[in-house]
């Protein structure tokens, strides 16, 4: 199944980009609008890109009354993606969705900086939004840990039911010229290409950790890049920063894929699922 | 919004600038004043240009190296492919009376489109040094200065204008002429409302440029 | 000053290249002596390359009876990189060390991923050690944490004398045909031009966070690259994966680094030191 | 151990293969068997490649496009520059007194060299197609079986072997000559000693074939 990452496509904007894909993510809601960050909020450095959108999002009030309608309209399933900054926050936009049937299913973005620790953090975020939603809870996972298989056994445990693999991560660019940081905070989120091999290393990882379906995303670009994802062990897989620049993506990587999985002998992508655990060793330390 | 990859027909210096033309394909120009997505080869994301000039089959951009996505524009080739999509954001509105068009530097770009639409309608234009100015040559009707003078200098009241250009002269013509149509800028990702990479302040909050703009006017 | 990422370069069969450097700093040396992983070791990738080596070295006993005397001839100040798997590890070989006169430093491969949490390992490795030595302690730390800054500020409180700015990302590479990992053990450790902005990012934060000098690294190239670094607040920069490809990077980069300096009006390297910090805004989230 | 940028002088297919000739600069041949690490335009690693001939102010390198690196460098083209260090590693002992090459595939690639610097002693080579056997043309004085028929069927007793070939070639002329010089392979990202990433068994323990090998004997 191909998603979009959050925050990486606006349907309202290009609804038939959307349509283009088996369901779409919306950017994170949280509980109050937010305006987002000083600009300039995104650079692109020789391997990847930095934004420091600062989740930019009507909040959850005009999320309900003004954006969910019109995407209900698209006829593509709804996956809503939610923020916050206590467990309490994101329980009470998971319970002010849960009556909403347009919605597919939830994606918890855990990867807010500042909870305890990760661990405890994903695991109390998951437990109380379990308690306050029957959909389907994605645990939407940061590779900034130490261990990440422990932190998606914490959502397992606390009742999550998928696995959204990776976020970004901190980076950092400097202006060619003048030596300053090219965003206005500074620092902001890597994502594209650098990532892939750190995706690829997670979803591995978590496929092993749990049998939780996994969402596998971090600089795809190609069906072959969809192809690796679903070796590793990722069910679905979503495409963020490519779309920036090609909204032709989805229909483009759908039909790279088929071309990659008949060059293989594969019917079906599922024939390709986790298949780089085939060989597996016992796992070294580096 | 169409994306198409299409061939380079020329690559041409105007002064320090790259007016690269491309074969149009099934591409619309759109209005003056939107912008197309072009792809910088070798880099992650494209790059916005204004659409310069439409002549037949043909779509012309007029670029400014100045970094590595457009170092990498300008050293297209004829007959090297590139993608494009557009045309993008909002362009200007054209039902004016008194037309004049305001621009500076590379800011010129949309302007011999803008020009042709509107019937060749008279144009102050500021540049760095008159090597910058050589771009002036593809604006009929328009009187040239060059840096320490400023454009706003050559503005006389009573016209609707149309500017384009570097962030302090748009600021200075919205002093003048508040009902100015102004095309801004800001660092784009996508150029079609996907990654609220291009937010500017409009009306007090953050939007994005490449959906409310990048013609904007009070 | 330029030194070598500790793990990329063997000075004792390249001592031309280790003379081209400031410092040499040794591979992680462990107590006792380690074959490495199971071949495949390394892989490349479209932005890095990846290696699971599994600090293969010979061990205490022998780094000091056979390769320090050896390394003390090249005329170049030596730092030990020290591993273990637990403070007391540590603390064991940087007292043998201690007495070393020619052990210039020592660097703690704190990025040992078998601790209690980042932060605790951190501190508990470092306190050990600084009671084992005298020597000026660098704490080598992995950016694969939710906040480095608070692990540089414990490596800080329990008396690191600098850090070292990141060590490799976990990550995973498929093979082209087979789809099976390229490396033995499958997940390896990411270095390389798709670690710089991470790397950037780690030195920036840290440079705010604590006022301990900090030796840059990852995905260092040129000599542009050694400015960004220094510019972020590095008062050393190491070179790592680009000596594979180039043994011949400290003369080049060093070329590189003057005429940038020149071409900036820059009298001296210093010059250039943290100013990427001139104009700093608030932090904000993204 | 030395790295010069030099310039491609011809490109040339064998069979399957590329024969890249680059112009020699200062770099020194070395022995054959040893190896030259070469850049690989547009990835961050060089690959090794051995010496497969050294005329006069050349070196050339006999290179089979197995995945991006040796893609890259097979698509060079006279005029073309890459950084090239070597030369590396140990090369094959030159005192014996019966010497026979046995090759196979790409693994034919430093016998040209070093057929010519043992005055043409004989040599087997096998091949996977009558293609790919094109490559035997390089050495002098050679036998060439194609599969199905294996390297090994044309071994005699009592003889000096060099060899160099697909691991299951190299341990089954091992079994047959245990004296064998044997140059093995393994993925190197910098040929010098370095990375400890060419780690193989040698003698019960792992060391760099780099730096011990690549030809190896027991
Ligand atoms: C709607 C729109 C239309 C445009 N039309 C044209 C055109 O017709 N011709 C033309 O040459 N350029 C045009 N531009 C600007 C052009 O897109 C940028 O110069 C280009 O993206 C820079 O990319 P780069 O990789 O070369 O340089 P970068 O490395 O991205 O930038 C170099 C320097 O310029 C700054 N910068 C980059 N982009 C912008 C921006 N958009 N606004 C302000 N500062 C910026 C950067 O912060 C940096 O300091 C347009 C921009 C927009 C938004
Ligand atoms: C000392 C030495 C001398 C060599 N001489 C030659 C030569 O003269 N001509 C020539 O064509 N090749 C030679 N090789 C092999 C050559 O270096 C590799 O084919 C090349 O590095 C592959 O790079 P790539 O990016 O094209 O493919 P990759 O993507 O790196 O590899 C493609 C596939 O081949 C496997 N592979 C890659 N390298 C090796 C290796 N060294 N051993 C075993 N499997 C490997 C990979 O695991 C992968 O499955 C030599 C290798 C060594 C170590
Ligand atoms: C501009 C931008 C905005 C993003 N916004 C969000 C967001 O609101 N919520 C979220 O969970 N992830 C967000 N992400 C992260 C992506 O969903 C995705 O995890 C990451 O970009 C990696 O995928 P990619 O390399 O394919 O882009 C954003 C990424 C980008 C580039
Ligand atoms: C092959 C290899 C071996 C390494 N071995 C070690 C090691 O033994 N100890 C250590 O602290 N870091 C080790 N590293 C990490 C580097 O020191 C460095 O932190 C990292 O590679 C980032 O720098 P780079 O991108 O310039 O390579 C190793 C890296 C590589 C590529
Ligand atoms: S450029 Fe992406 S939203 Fe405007
Ligand atoms: S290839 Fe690096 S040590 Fe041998």
């Amino acid at each position: 199944m191909l998603l979009n990452a959050s925050g990486c496509l606006d349907a309202l904007t290009a609804p038939d980009v959307a349509r283009g894909l088996d369901a779409f993510v919306t950017k994170t809601v949280t509980p109050e609008p937010r305006d987002g960050n000083t600009p300039v909020r995104i650079a692109e450095t020789d391997v990847g890109m930095l934004n420091s959108i600062g989740l930019a999002n009507p909040g959850i009030d005009r999320f309900l009354t003004r954006s969910l309608p019109a995407l209900a309209k698209l006829g593509v399933p709804i996956w809503v993606s939610v923020g916050g900054f206590t467990a309490d926050e994101y329980a009470e936009i998971c319970s002010r969705l849960d009556d909403h049937a347009e919605v597919a299913a939830i994606e918890l973005n855990v990867s807010c900086p500042n909870v305890e620790s990760p661990t405890q953090g994903a695991m109390e975020i998951v437990a109380s939004a379990r308690l306050a939603t029957r959909k389907p809870l994605w645990a939407k996972l940061s590779a900034a840990v130490p261990d990440l298989t422990e932190v998606a056994r914490a959502a397992h445990d606390a009742g999550a039911d998928g696995l959204a693999l990776i976020n970004t991560l901190r980076g950092l660019a400097l202006d060619e010229r003048t030596l300053q940081p090219a965003l206005g905070p500074a620092v902001g989120g890597l994502s594209g290409p650098a990532l892939k091999p750190v995706a690829l290393a997670a979803v591995y990882a978590c496929h092993r950790a749990t049998d939780l379906p996994i969402v596998g995303m971090g600089g795809v670009q190609t069906g072959r890049d969809v192809l690796e994802f679903v070796a590793a062990g990722a069910r679905h897989v979503a495409l963020g920063t490519v779309l920036f620049a090609d909204p032709d993506a989805p229909v483009r990587v759908r039909a790279e894929l088929a071309a990659e999985l008949s060059a293989r002998g594969y019917a079906d992508v599922d024939d390709a699922y986790a298949t780089a655990h085939a060989h597996a060793l016992s796992t070294a330390t580096t | 919004m169409r994306r198409e990859r299409r061939s380079v027909v020329a690559n041409e210096k105007v002064g320090p600038y790259t007016l690269l033309r491309v074969d149009r394909g099934g591409l619309e120009p759109g209005i003056p004043g939107q912008f197309f997505m072009l792809e910088a080869p070798g880099r992650l994301l494209p790059r916005p240009m204004s659409l310069c000039l439409a002549s037949a089959g043909e779509l012309a951009f007029l670029i400014e190296a100045i970094g590595p996505g457009t170092r990498a524009i300008c050293a297209l080739e004829p007959g090297d492919r590139l993608a494009i999509l557009g045309p993008l954001g909002n362009g200007f509105r054209l039902d004016v009376d008194r037309p004049l068009l305001v621009g500076g530097g590379i800011g010129v770009a949309p302007f011999p489109y803008l020009s042709e639409r509107l019937g060749c309608p008279p144009a102050v234009l500021g540049f760095r040094s008159d090597w910058h100015a050589e771009a002036a040559a593809l604006v009929p009707n328009a009187e040239v200065c060059v840096e320490p003078r400023l454009v706003t200098e050559l503005m006389a009241p009573g016209q609707d204008v149309l500017a384009c250009g570097p962030e302090p002269m748009l600021e200075a013509v919205r002093r003048l002429i508040p009902t100015a149509q102004l095309a801004w800028e800001a660092p784009m990702a996508c150029g079609y409302g996907a990654c609220y990479g291009c937010a500017v302040e409009i009306d007090g909050t953050l939007k994005r440029l490449c959906v409310e703009g990048p013609v904007l006017c009070s």
